[in-house]
């Protein structure tokens, strides 16, 4: 997998679809206009890589704002395919100079064009309705260079995936601990024979469980896992793997296939995937992800950056922008895809509420949500990333020590964020 | 190898190739099929190798009934008409691939390869491609091949039409005396009727998939079995005519050309060959209209009554044109021929 | 003998059973997916037979973009673009394999040369081109980058080399001009190979999937296959409308194919020519 | 005939002006690009020229495992999948009953889709479920992890893109034989030859260029593969980028990367590589 | 027209093909280029027609130098060894093919067509495909089309190498006498000496590139310039020998065959066409070897001293194995040639 898919950002609308009646929240007044400029009845242009359920939902949304706003903005929605697609293209226009007025981004991409994207500040500053209700991590996210230079948009969190009929027969729980994890891969693999520990995402595992032991993993562009804690961290699961009590994604690509298959009772993975888990005859379990020393939970998804230069545009879509943000919108958003809302406020609100009383996995999400990390941008990056997974799954099926490998991925990494 | 063909057809989609052919190729002989373009020469040389599978008819090789007998397994050497030599291969290897296919070692493979291709002379030719051939060059090689394994039948799809004159001479001779040596029967395909006449044994004349005739060259050149077969042989061309006989004599264009000849009387075809006449002072007496020298031969034209006529000399004979000339007929060199169905009445 | 033929046979067609197996699986696995359900797909050990037939994938598939006017699309692309690309290749190829004319080897050295580079190396400064020409979200820009193929070009020359010298000098010497001399011997000689290089980039063409999304921002110009983002995300694919849509997506293909095999299999180097 | 026809150049320009455009242009900024110092994609601005990007490459492990990889997928890729299909296409083109039906089956590949095929295959070479392993057990050998071991990802790899290739050499081998005189197998069997010296030494020479041709094809794509690797390991290079191939390691230079110079060298020097081994070939 | 080749030079990688050829092929004459194969003839045509540049020298058409000028612009015909059929273009469309570039209107075009095919007896083969067509044919359907559009000169290579003898002489003939009504200026390359004599007005005779001869087909056979065309004419070949000059006797294994000639002592090459032996009382007696019969001609063998000899006389002539014959050599039939060069010395 490429390295902007940290977090699994799509999920199809949820089974259970219930009518989402924007419910007049308290906030639902509309913000005391200032001594706004004017805009001029304008289209603007938005690239997006969402398809299946979240593209029809992001329509809705648009539409109505398109019906609504009353200042004849109009946005076009443009579907730019996946996001390794969405990010060439944006590569392309940057050098081209052909930018959208807006697109979904990851900040591991536009740190390589900051320069085109236009910092929201006097936006947020001048015309936003209470920015502090915006959950904190997405907001130091935006932050991360300096300026606020996006807004949150699809945001995903990890989730415990666990086989509730198994663990009832064996009268398991939902893990809060490493070893709660390992004694339920121990009773697990001596009754089934089967692992009931996977990851998704080879990266985030490593990177969670060193911030889970309590260490930093990368700050400022040095490494900081490189100690007893990380190496702790790694061998955490690769005594687990070699016990055959974990086990990786592999051939079958999404840890979903084989836990929905049996083949595997228990795995960690991001909420968009959620949809894809098709449960073969057995009840499935969501909980949030088990605590080490500390709570460490990875969030993931794409923010909205601005790219339009034109001022009236600028306005155009930084209305859209707030629309997108809003309580009312972040909640509907979030009860048809399954992403999280961006709002706390939007968390209360009475339709998300219910909606989070019929979906363990909103439940297990909302809990963690102060634990939410982002693992964040700088150069090298996506190739710190990549390296990290296949370094870590080089070292399980070597079968090597933590403490070997752990120095040694410590170097490369170093090497990269040194260039 | 006494070799039978019995009934042998071949029909493609719209055309009979070869039909109803029944031949018997003698032991050791020289066989020369000849006939004209598109008369199934070709086909029945293909159906003796076993390429072409016969619609009906069988051949027998001695006593064996080949008909179904693969290729490979017959045991025979054949050149192609458009030589067929492999492109990739040198000379040399094109010459020993039979061989080799049949074990032979690979010197001794060369060494009969080179002995072969001195016989035809590209000796110096070894180690070109068949693309750095001339065409001639290319057809001797073909023979060189098919005739280095020393095969049971040899079959000739007209080897030599690609050789110059001279060579094809030599080159005919060549193998003929091969032929001689070795001891093989062989057929021989060719539409040139001096090829067929100095090299073979026998001629089968082939018309229209259909044998005419089947005989020594001599007997096929002086009595011809119908019209088609006297025009087809000769060179110059026998001169065709008609006449009538009337109580015993052969009346042409008002000119009486042999009496006493027992014959009822009818209307005739008449062939004459150019070189039947001869200068006879009792002859008839014709103007020469035009004189053409080729090489030794003379040819004088004249007419005949309203038939255009043909003699030749040597041509060290002094005629000029306009001179009058008295002919006269060599004796049973006259060609009778039934006005309908064109077989042969018989000399005269 | 007769058993050796026999143990030859069985060994012909099994290898040709088998091998046929194996090509036609991929094809057979794209259909019995497109009819299966979401979680039969992920089902493991997979089933080979759909439990129930699902048709209605088809429908959600269709519906999720909107296909008629990408089906139209595509066929007009894949249309102008092989005609052009036809005439360019057979252009090019008759000059390289034909006409002298200075510095043709080198030329077609350095063309040949542009076949070593990796087509990923050339997206984005290719699209910066068709920015700066213009042409960005418009059909040209579908068109244009691809109707010049070298790959194409080097096929059909090898094809057109193949042609006896004397056919040319026979035209020659009948008073005809090199561009007669292409249209009325060369082209109708070596219409297979023409064909078989039109029904390749027939299918490049109507798969090709990145550029086409690259170059295009409105439905108005997209082309079928970017129909098929719509089923595949990061998180996961819904295989089973993947399947239908790539069915669909194929069919066209498959039918063309069907349709057109004799021409491309039989004598598809212009086997008249010898003769 | 005229020495020189400068119409020539009109016959060529067509074609020249989009390859030129769209090709070469692109080609050479590449070069170029191979050779900057901190380029900045964005302003299109350097600060110099230099081999860093060739030195970073000379020493990076993942480049160099790219590079032995590649050359191990072409090793085995391009002379397995020409023996194969040569031997296929002589079957076609032999009498063999449902000939037409064959014929169409094995060309059919070439209009299937990729990701239709690549899912396949990843499940014929699934551990547990996979029609490989299956065939195995029949032979009584155990389980081969194919896609999670770093090894055996490789060999798979390679089954599934002969596997892939076949069908374009098919076509290119039929034609070919289909345009051999039959003539030639006619002397052939008048020379006694066995049927597999007929083979060897006429079907095999007279299709050598054809042979030739699919070899340089074959070299060409396979230094070039990344859509298999891509298909087969859904979107990565295999277990731990164990299958990465060259192509592979300048996309994601490339385009996640962003490291423009370095992926432009590692295209320089894989351009460089396939122009030494096969442009020398292509007979013009 | 007048065609004048000047110093014409052609050179391939080792080859010289042609070299230094001056030859004026005069209006309205038939010329045909005679010799062996790979003697650099359809290099020579080639060289006519604009397909080959050549290496040095000149052509003229005319006053016209033509040497630069493109063959669509030389407005000739030509025939080629190889029949160079258009093979997706039925023969109707071959043969109108010319007419058409040259803007005949389609009617115009396909009636002169069919009066083409006619002539060369192909006329009911107008709608097959050259593949449908045997090789001779094939060869016809070349011929009408290279004629019809009527040249101004007119190139035939080897026109006639596929066809059967018959129709091979009829089709010269054919070709000659369109030529003479035409009157174009043609040239009619062949490896057949026989060919050549009988249809040219003047032959040209070339070995390896080299222009031997170029005279009248008399001249070249009566008065050789060399050796190599005394061998190269004449069928049966001529027989060489070596003799010697003493005293003005010609003296050859023994046996004086001419007295009184005007020649210094010394040796000489001998040559003696089989017809200029003739039976002569006076003679000298040799014994008849084995004796041939080849439709219109008897050859006699026998051994003048070491030397085998070959006579002919038509074969009615009564000759039989064993006989003892009285021959004489016909005057000015003794060709004499130098030991050395192998140039002509005359004849005696
Ligand atoms: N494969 C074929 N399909 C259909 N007709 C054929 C085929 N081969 C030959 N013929 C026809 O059969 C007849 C005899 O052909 P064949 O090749 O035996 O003639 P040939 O005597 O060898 O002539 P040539 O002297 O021109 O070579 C011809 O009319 C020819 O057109
Ligand atoms: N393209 C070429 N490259 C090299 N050598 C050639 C080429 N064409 C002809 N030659 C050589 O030039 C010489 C003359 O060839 P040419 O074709 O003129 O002979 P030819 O008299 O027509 O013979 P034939 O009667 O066999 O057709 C031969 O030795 C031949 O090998
Ligand atoms: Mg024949
Ligand atoms: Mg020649």
């Amino acid at each position: 997998k490429k390295v902007e898919n940290t977090g699994a950002e799509e999920a199809a609308t949820p089974t259970a679809t219930e009518a989402v009646t924007p419910a007049a929240t308290e906030e639902a007044t509309p913000e005391p206009t200032k001594e706004a400029e004017t805009i001029q009845p304008v289209t603007i242009e938005y690239w997006h890589a969402m398809s299946g359920g979240p593209q029809d939902e992001l329509t809705k949304l648009t539409d109505k704002f398109n019906a609504e706003n009353g200042k004849g903005i109009t946005v076009k929605l443009v579907n730019q395919g996946s996001y390794d697609d969405l990010s060439k293209k944006l590569m392309g226009s940057v050098a081209a100079k052909t930018l959208p007025d807006m697109a979904q981004v990851y900040d591991s991409w536009i740190i390589n064009y900051l320069d085109a994207v236009v910092p929201l500040d006097d936006f947020v500053n001048s015309d936003f309705d209470n920015y502090d209700d915006i959950v904190e991590s997405y907001r130091n996210e935006s932050k991360e260079f300096g300026k606020i230079y996006t807004m949150p948009f699809n945001k995903s969190i990890q989730l415990y995936f666990y086989n509730k009929t198994e663990f009832d027969k064996l009268g398991l729980g939902a893990p809060k601990t490493w070893e709660d994890l390992k004694n339920i891969g121990k009773t697990i693999y001596d009754a089934d024979k089967k692992p009931a520990l996977g990851y998704d995402d080879l990266a985030a595992m490593f990177w969670q469980l060193v911030l889970q032991n309590g260490s930093e993993f990368i700050e400022n562009g040095e490494v900081k896992f490189n100690n007893a804690q990380g190496i702790e961290a790694l061998n955490f699961f690769l005594d687990m793997y070699k016990k055959g009590y974990a086990r990786v994604a592999g051939e079958d690509k999404y840890m979903s296939g084989p836990f929905g298959n049996g083949d595997c009772m228990a795995y960690i993975g991001s909420s968009a995937g959620l949809s894809y888990i098709k449960t073969n005859g057995f009840e499935l379990g969501v909980a949030p992800l088990p605590a080490g020393k500390a709570g460490a939970v990875p969030s993931a998804g794409t923010n909205l950056a601005m790219f339009a230069q034109d001022r009236n545009k600028q306005l155009a879509v930084w209305e859209y922008m707030k629309y997108l943000t809003s309580a009312d919108a972040t909640a509907e958003w979030s009860i048809a895809t399954g992403y999280l809302p961006v709002r706390l406020s939007a968390f209360q609100s009475s339709a998300y509420q219910t909606y989070m009383k019929g979906s363990e996995a909103a439940q297990a999400s909302y809990a963690q949500i102060d634990n939410q990390y982002f693992e964040g941008a700088y150069k090298g990056a996506n190739e710190v990333r990549s390296l990290l997974s296949s370094e870590v799954e080089a070292a399980i099926l070597n079968g090597e020590t933590g403490e070997k490998a752990v120095p040694d991925i410590a170097a490369k990494v170093e090497a990269i964020l040194k260039k | 190898m006494n070799v039978y063909l019995q009934q042998l057809t071949k029909k493609f989609a719209n055309v009979t190739a070869v039909n109803k052919l029944t031949l018997h190729l003698e032991d050791k002989k020289l066989i020369g099929l000849l006939g004209p373009s598109g008369c199934g020469k070709s086909t029945t040389l293909f159906m003796l190798a076993g390429l072409l599978e016969p619609t009906e008819g069988k051949i027998l090789f001695d006593e064996k009934d080949v008909t179904k007998v693969e290729t490979e397994k017959r045991g025979i050497g054949l050149v192609f008409q458009n030589y067929a030599l492999y492109p990739h291969m040198t000379v040399m290897e094109n010459i020993t691939f039979p061989l080799i296919n049949l074990k032979v070692k690979k010197e001794e493979a060369k060494k009969r390869a080179m002995e072969m291709a001195e016989l035809v002379q590209i000796g110096d030719l070894l180690k070109r491609r068949p693309k750095e051939l001339s065409g001639g060059q290319q057809q001797r090689v073909a023979i060189a091949r098919a005739l280095v394994k020393q095969p049971g039948l040899l079959l000739l799809d007209e080897p030599l039409s690609n050789l110059d004159a001279r060579l094809r001479i030599e080159t005919r001779e060549e193998i003929r005396r091969i032929q001689k040596e070795v001891g093989i029967t062989t057929v021989f395909v060719t539409h040139d009727q001096e090829e067929a006449l100095s090299i073979s044994d026998k001629i089968a004349v082939l018309d229209k998939g259909v044998l005419l005739q089947y005989d020594t060259p001599q007997e096929v050149y002086k009595n011809p079995a119908n019209e088609f077969v006297a025009k087809f042989l000769g060179t110059p061309a026998i001169v065709m005519t008609e006449g009538i006989v009337t109580e015993g004599r052969l009346v042409c264009q008002g000119v009486t050309l042999r009496e006493n000849i027992g014959m009822e009387n009818k209307r005739v075809r008449i062939g004459i060959r150019p070189e039947a006449f001869y200068r006879k002072d009792t002859g008839f007496e014709v103007p020469v209209q035009s004189v053409e020298m080729t090489g030794k031969d003379l040819s004088v034209y004249f007419h005949l009554g309203q038939e255009r006529m043909r003699a030749i000399f040597f041509s060290d004979e002094r005629i000029t044109q306009g001179e009058n000339l008295k002919l006269g007929i060599k004796t049973d060199q006259i060609l009778l021929f039934d006005m309908d169905s064109g077989s042969s009445l018989g000399r005269v | 003998m007769k058993g050796k033929k026999l143990i030859a046979e069985i060994f012909i067609y099994t290898a040709l059973g088998l091998g046929a197996f194996l090509t036609l699986l991929p094809f057979y696995w794209m259909i019995s997916s497109s009819l299966k359900d979401a979680s039969e797909i992920v089902k493991m050990p997979p089933t080979f037979f759909p439990e129930v037939l699902h048709f209605d994938n088809y429908g959600k598939a269709l519906k999720a973009a909107p296909f008629a006017r990408y089906f139209f699309n595509s066929v007009m692309v894949t249309v102008i673009s092989t005609v052009c690309t036809l005439v360019t290749t057979v252009l090019a190829a008759f000059a390289f394999s034909r006409l002298r004319f200075p510095g043709r080897n080198l030329i077609f050295s350095i063309l040949l040369a542009t076949l070593m580079i990796p087509g990923e190396m050339l997206i984005i400064t290719n699209y910066v081109t068709i920015t700066k020409l213009g042409l960005m979200d418009t059909r040209a820009a579908l068109i244009v980058p691809w109707i010049a193929n070298v790959f194409y070009i080097y096929l059909l020359k090898q094809f057109f080399m193949q042609m006896p010298d004397a056919l040319y000098y026979a035209a020659k010497v009948d008073a005809c001009s090199d561009w007669r001399y292409l249209l009325k011997i060369v082209v109708p000689n070596n219409r297979h190979a023409i064909s078989t290089i039109g029904i390749l980039n027939i299918i490049s063409c109507w798969n090709a999937f990145l550029w086409p999304l690259i170059v295009t921002n409105s439905e108005e110009k997209r082309v079928l296959s970017i129909g098929l983002i719509q089923f595949q995300t990061e998180a996961g694919t819904n295989y089973e409308l993947l399947m239908a849509a790539s069915s669909i997506l194929v069919l066209p293909m498959i039918i063309m194919y069907l349709v057109l095999r004799k021409q491309i299999v039989n004598g598809v180097i212009g086997s008249g020519i010898k003769g | 005939m005229k020495k020189n026809n400068y119409s020539g150049y009109l016959y060529i320009l067509p074609a020249c002006l989009v390859i030129a455009v769209f090709i070469l242009y692109p080609l050479i900024k590449t070069i170029f690009m191979s050779f900057y110092m901190n380029y900045d994609f964005l302003n299109n601005t350097v600060t110099g020229f230099g081999m860093d990007n060739y030195q970073y490459l000379m020493q990076d492990r993942v480049f160099w495992r790219a590079f032995r990889n590649t050359l191990l997928y072409v090793v085995f890729v391009v002379p397995c999948s020409i023996m194969i299909s040569l031997g296929i296409a002589v079957l076609l083109n032999s009498k063999i009953k449902f000939r037409g039906f064959f014929q169409t089956v094995f060309f059919l590949p070439y209009v299937t889709s990729i990701v239709a095929v690549g899912i396949v295959w990843s499940w014929i070479f699934h551990s547990k479920y996979g029609l490989v392993n299956g065939l195995l057990h029949l032979f009584g050998i155990q389980s081969v992890e194919w896609l999670n071991r770093p090894v055996t990802a490789m060999a798979a790899l390679i089954i599934f893109s002969i596997w892939k290739s076949l069908a374009f050499n098919i076509i290119i081998f039929l034609a070919g034989l289909q345009n051999i005189q039959p003539i030639y197998y006619q002397a052939a069997k008048v020379d006694a030859t066995p049927k597999g010296r007929v083979f060897l030494k006429i079907t095999v020479p007279m299709l050598s260029p054809m042979i030739l041709y699919a070899m340089v094809m074959g070299l060409i794509s396979g230094f070039k593969v990344y859509d298999e690797v891509y298909a087969l390991f859904g979107g990565k290079a295999g277990p731990a980028d164990s299958a990465i191939t060259l192509v592979y390691y300048i996309y994601n230079k490339f385009y996640s990367n962003w490291d423009f110079g370095v992926a432009s060298a590692a295209a320089v020097f894989l351009f460089l590589l396939i122009l030494v081994l096969t442009g020398f070939q292509l007979r013009i």
